[in-house]
């Protein structure tokens, strides 16, 4: 298979419309790749979250009701 | 400490009126400092109109009134009343720092942990106010109570603030009532449950029109 | 009191049901699932990445609209994604609400932004694209306007979860905003074909063979595949983070926290 | 006798104290500032649908769906404005602390101001893509929406405030205000317009802005006086 | 023992009760109609303000003008549609008595429908001398409103319902009515625009009728399950 | 006339619960004809979320409730809570008159006046509720009390029915109560005042998790 452009900065250029092709791509690669690294990081900060309250509750060893925390 | 002669609030042939409707005329009380004056009479006689008078949030139009030996409603008293001021969408912690803050008080954390765990209320800092069962709700007005000094605000008006407070809860209230007008402050409230601390009472029957 | 003791047998089939619910319960949906993300992932990457570079350097150019037309291998995939997500919403929040398993409506929850996302995507893509070939940003016509509202449709969902997720309720406002919402769904898909419109109508359909070249196709359908995969990908992952969240109680979840931080 | 600062004005509530809680009661939901700009999108989109699709007719539009979807979002909210710390007894807390009430008001309008009509004057630039407006002209509306938004405020605010104790006063606020506020309207986007043409329409939006710093100067006295009309009835 | 009609369906409010009941409180704000004739009228007021007088031009924009109005005057006042039955304990009434909560939804929208878009629908006279409409186009432009509002108000009350144990709830309610009912306006409009434009509008408003009758029928069960989640928060 | 074997209300280890939290665990009742439960238990205990379970307006999801022997919650009982379901725009007759055609009564206009007349009412029916002082507002719902019999609902959920009313009023109402258990109704009701009449207590504290 061959590619269709010959140089990069055709390829750049992509005729007279690399800045809407180019700008397309930045803005969704972009966007899902913050939707993923903000997916993790909820992840993440769930997982900080119980371990310390784990630690916390291990520590305290006791039975204070608390309300749930809703 | 007290002056004796002036006392802190007195009326004078005060006029409970609503609009243009008079509910109980020619009402007398003097009130010193170390009072606690259970205001009684039945349902719709004007305890609450009285004490809305005293607040300042309807005018007295006849009758004198003297707070601290001058005339005009007392400045600034702490009013507990059915509306408590709470608004459900703010935690319980925010919403007792507010009611706090308008008396210029700045409560500490620490403040705030203790007078929650005089209600009751410990471990319900961050829970969302309207979460809380009817008592509960009433007591974050309440713990206002533990932390109000007569050098604040030396002036109470409690409109029924044993209304649906467990029976350990009432008790812990009338102690601190005791308390607070020992330390030089004075309290009028209304209850239809009897009030074992009270040293006064006010029969607005016997003034009704 | 001789009833109240009187506890009625279930049937096979009641205890056939009861076993199938605890197999789509949370934890089971958990162990079962999560070892996929990683390699759904995988695949997805190369699916995305053979497309993409397929897509932008050697497919040709198409013979009217120029190099412009490589923005189709994004905002295809993107539209097409929005609108079957808001399906699933709607399918999910059936299941949520008549069958009441759970893990229906923590899927459906997962995927509310995603789908608001990639409807955002190919709005931006789409009104970029319509600059050089339209010669404007926007117009009014009917495919455009639909997928907005789409994209308000998934903002009220959206708003709805997030408002009631600190309730018994949760969810349940919003599995039924996806049901009555999805009648919105034939308007968006057929607005082509209802309105004369600027819009272009289906390439792809299942009886006819694409009247676009393979070199063109072939690359879209891969970007496609992979954007299904991709979706699929972070459903699970954030599924799996919102069972964590709710059943942080229960005592697997604390052993796998534990695991988490060896 | 100790004396109890009889003659030293009583510590209130301060500025930032008020402001805080003002702040909290709005931030509750997180994803609150996305309300305004949804629904403005979903204004500006009836009239593209309700009237067609002509570029002409649009960017003629543009102006006068911009304005209502800006005094639809300052309207809208308006009767939650007074009424529901009436209800709870915050102002009777407010009237009984001696905080100063007319600083409450003002605050709590520019924060409903700021997440309704302020969101809308930003989101007034995209009318330059869905509208086809020119720069030039979204700028004229976006300030023409600054000055003269403060100003339909103060007025919804004080028809909600009338109309506080009433049972279903809720009815009657845009009852009273819309038709004060009308006459704004009808300045505002002339104003755009004679930019629009060439003219100069300057003067139109000074006497805006001028309206709109009288009203928020006076108006919160105004309204705060007849706040405590409000257990009289 | 005497059997307590065990097997009987409970007695309870009847039709006639409910819709007096409703009519009274309805009838408290008796300036309630005056709310849509104001709303619109600024509606109508800015559509020329913006366009210019051009009789043409106000030909055309006459029928959205008054869509619009129509729809926004349905969707404002929705958001104290169920909110003040369920805060005084209304609702819970309804609910322990076993009355039925479909019928009470549906007698209460109807209320609603007749003094929102049902005195739109009336009003849309006045587009015959303002906007030089034919009595025919008017004609039609009636019939669409009374045909496809229903649908809109159904939609409203869902979402009035499915916010109603919110705290903040009201600003959402537009926002996830207005999505759903944006199809309708399309179809609406375009039926008129058919008819002006000397084509058949009759299945259009053939469609939307069936839509509102269905909606007519299903939604207030919806609905009434909606309301009952109200609780579990 | 009453059949003791099937107690008119009778809870099998019932759990208390709002949503997912658990406040109860294993509540036990059983209500015959002539019974009143005076339901105890310190502010957020959990009383008024059983009285909302027994009401129907929230789900019972672990434990049975028996209603005249057969499972499921009471049919159409009467239910009084902090919610009043008074709507404060209409008179206070207009608001009687709907409260008591819920349960099929068509009142004549003796009926209303007698039970007004009874909670102490008598020349307020054309009076806006708005215009009625806390004590007096309770007091339209607890009019209806009078007119209820065991025939048209044999089961009444009071949420502390006698908050904000006076001592005369609240001697007035435990009369009715009496009264209505001995014509063959039951009663659940929470009130942290003294309830003399009552002949039964559940405490709530005994089951808290
Ligand atoms: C904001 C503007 C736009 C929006 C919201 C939009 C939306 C959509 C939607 C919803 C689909 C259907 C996907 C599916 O059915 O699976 C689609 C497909 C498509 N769009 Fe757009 N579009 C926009 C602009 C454009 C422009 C400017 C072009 C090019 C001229 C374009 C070309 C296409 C093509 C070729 C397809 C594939 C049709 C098919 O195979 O079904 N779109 N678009
Ligand atoms: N908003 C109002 N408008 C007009 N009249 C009112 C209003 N509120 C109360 N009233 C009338 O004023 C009288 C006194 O009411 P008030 O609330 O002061 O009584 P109360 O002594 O506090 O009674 P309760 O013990 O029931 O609280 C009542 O008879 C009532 O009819
Ligand atoms: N709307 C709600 N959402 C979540 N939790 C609630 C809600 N209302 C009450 N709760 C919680 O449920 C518990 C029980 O509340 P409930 O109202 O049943 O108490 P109660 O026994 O009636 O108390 P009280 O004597 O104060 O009326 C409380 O601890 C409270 O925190
Ligand atoms: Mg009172
Ligand atoms: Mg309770």
């Amino acid at each position: 298979m061959q590619p269709y452009f010959y140089s990069l900065s055709e390829f750049i250029a992509m005729g007279d419309h690399g800045v809407f092709v180019w700008s397309c791509w930045a803005i969704t690669v972009g966007m899902i790749f913050i939707f993923i690294w903000y997916s993790r990081y909820q992840r993440q900060a769930l997982i900080r979250q119980l371990t310390i309250q784990q630690a916390r509750q291990a520590q305290r060893g006791s039975n204070i009701k608390k309300p749930s925390a809703s | 400490m007290t002056n004796l002669q002036v006392p802190l609030l007195a009326f004078d042939e005060l006029t409970v009126q609503r609009g243009e409707t008079s509910l109980c005329e020619g009402v007398m009380l003097d009130l010193t400092e170390g009072s606690i004056c259970h205001l009684i009479g039945a349902n719709g006689t004007g305890k609450t109109t009285l004490l809305m008078q005293l607040a300042g949030l309807i005018p007295v139009l006849t009758g004198d009134v003297y707070y601290k030996g001058s005339a005009g409603v007392p400045l600034q008293p702490l009013y507990v009343s059915h509306q408590l001021g709470i608004n459900s969408s703010l935690t319980v912690a925010q919403n007792l720092t507010f009611l706090l803050n308008l008396y210029g008080i700045k409560p500490t954390s620490a403040d705030i942990d203790e007078a929650l765990a005089w209600v009751g209320l410990q471990g319900f800092e961050t829970i969302s106010s309207s979460h809380l069962s009817a008592g509960q709700t009433r007591r974050i007005t309440l713990a206002r109570l533990y932390l109000l000094t007569p050098q604040v605000t030396p002036l109470w008006l409690l409109d029924e603030p044993f209304t649906a407070l467990d029976v350990d809860m009432v008790a812990r209230i009338q102690a601190r009532l005791r308390e607070f007008a020992d330390m030089g402050g004075a309290i009028v409230m209304t209850s239809h449950q009897p009030v074992v601390v009270a040293n006064q009472v006010l029969d607005l029957s016997d003034y009704m029109v | 009191m001789s009833n109240l003791n009187n506890i009625p047998t279930p049937s096979l089939w009641q205890r056939i049901w009861q076993g199938f619910l605890t197999t789509v319960g949370t934890k089971q949906f958990f162990r079962l699932f999560a070892p996929w993300v990683k390699w759904l992932a995988v695949l997805a990457g190369i699916c995305l990445l053979i497309g993409s570079v397929w897509g932008l350097a050697f497919a040709p150019p198409d013979y009217l609209q120029g190099n412009s037309y490589r923005i189709i291998f994004i905002h295809v995939p993107a539209a097409s994604l929005a609108i079957s997500i808001y399906f699933a919403l709607a399918v999910l929040g059936v299941i949520y609400l008549v069958w009441k398993i759970k893990t229906a409506n923590l899927v459906a929850q997962a995927l509310a932004p995603l789908g608001f996302l990639l409807c955002v995507i190919s709005l931006l893509t789409g009104s970029i694209w319509a600059k050089p070939t339209w010669g404007t940003y926007w117009v009014w016509d009917a495919r455009l306007t639909s997928m907005l509202i789409l994209a308000f449709l998934y903002a009220g969902v959206m708003a709805l979860f997030v408002a009631f997720e600190h309730t018994a309720n949760r969810g349940k406002a919003a599995a039924i905003l996806c049901i009555v919402g999805a009648v919105n769904l034939p308007i968006i898909k057929y607005s082509v074909q209802w309105w004369n419109t600027l819009h272009q109508g289906s390439t792809f359909t299942l009886t006819e063979a694409p009247k676009m070249s393979a070199d063109m196709w072939m690359p879209l359908l891969l970007m496609i595949i992979g954007g299904y995969l991709l979706v699929a990908t972070l459903a699970i992952y954030r599924t799996n983070t919102l069972i964590l969240y709710r059943d942080q109680g229960k005592a697997w979840v604390k052993e796998y926290i534990r695991g988490q931080n060896k | 006798m100790t004396e109890h600062s009889d003659n030293i004005a009583p510590r209130s509530i301060s500025f930032m104290q008020l402001w805080r809680r003002e702040w909290q009661v709005k931030q509750q939901g997180a994803v609150q500032w996305l309300y305004p700009l949804v629904l403005f999108l979903v204004i500006i989109t009836l009239f593209p649908l309700a009237v067609g699709s002509e570029p002409q007719l649009l960017q003629r539009l543009g102006v006068s769906a911009v304005w209502i979807a800006a005094l639809l979002s300052l309207v809208m909210g308006v009767d939650g404005l007074f009424k529901p710390a009436l209800d709870n007894g915050t102002l009777a807390q407010l009237v009984v602390a001696k905080a100063s009430l007319p600083l409450w008001v003002l605050i709590r309008l520019v924060i409903h101001w700021i997440f309704s009509s302020g969101i809308v004057a930003l989101l007034s630039l995209l009318a330059v893509p869905l509208f086809q407006l020119s720069w030039f002209e979204t700028g004229i509306l976006m300030a023409s929406i600054i000055t003269g938004s403060p100003m339909l405020l103060m007025l919804s605010a004080i028809a909600s405030s009338l109309t506080l104790s009433l049972k279903n006063g809720a009815v009657l606020v845009p009852l009273i205000a819309l038709p004060m506020q009308l006459p704004v309207l009808i300045f505002a986007t002339g104003a755009v317009d004679l930019f629009a043409s060439g003219l100069n329409g300057l003067p139109i939006l000074a006497l805006l802005l001028a309206g709109s710093i009288v009203s928020v100067l006076v108006m919160p006295w105004v309204i705060s006086v007849t706040l405590k009309m409000a257990w009289l009835n």
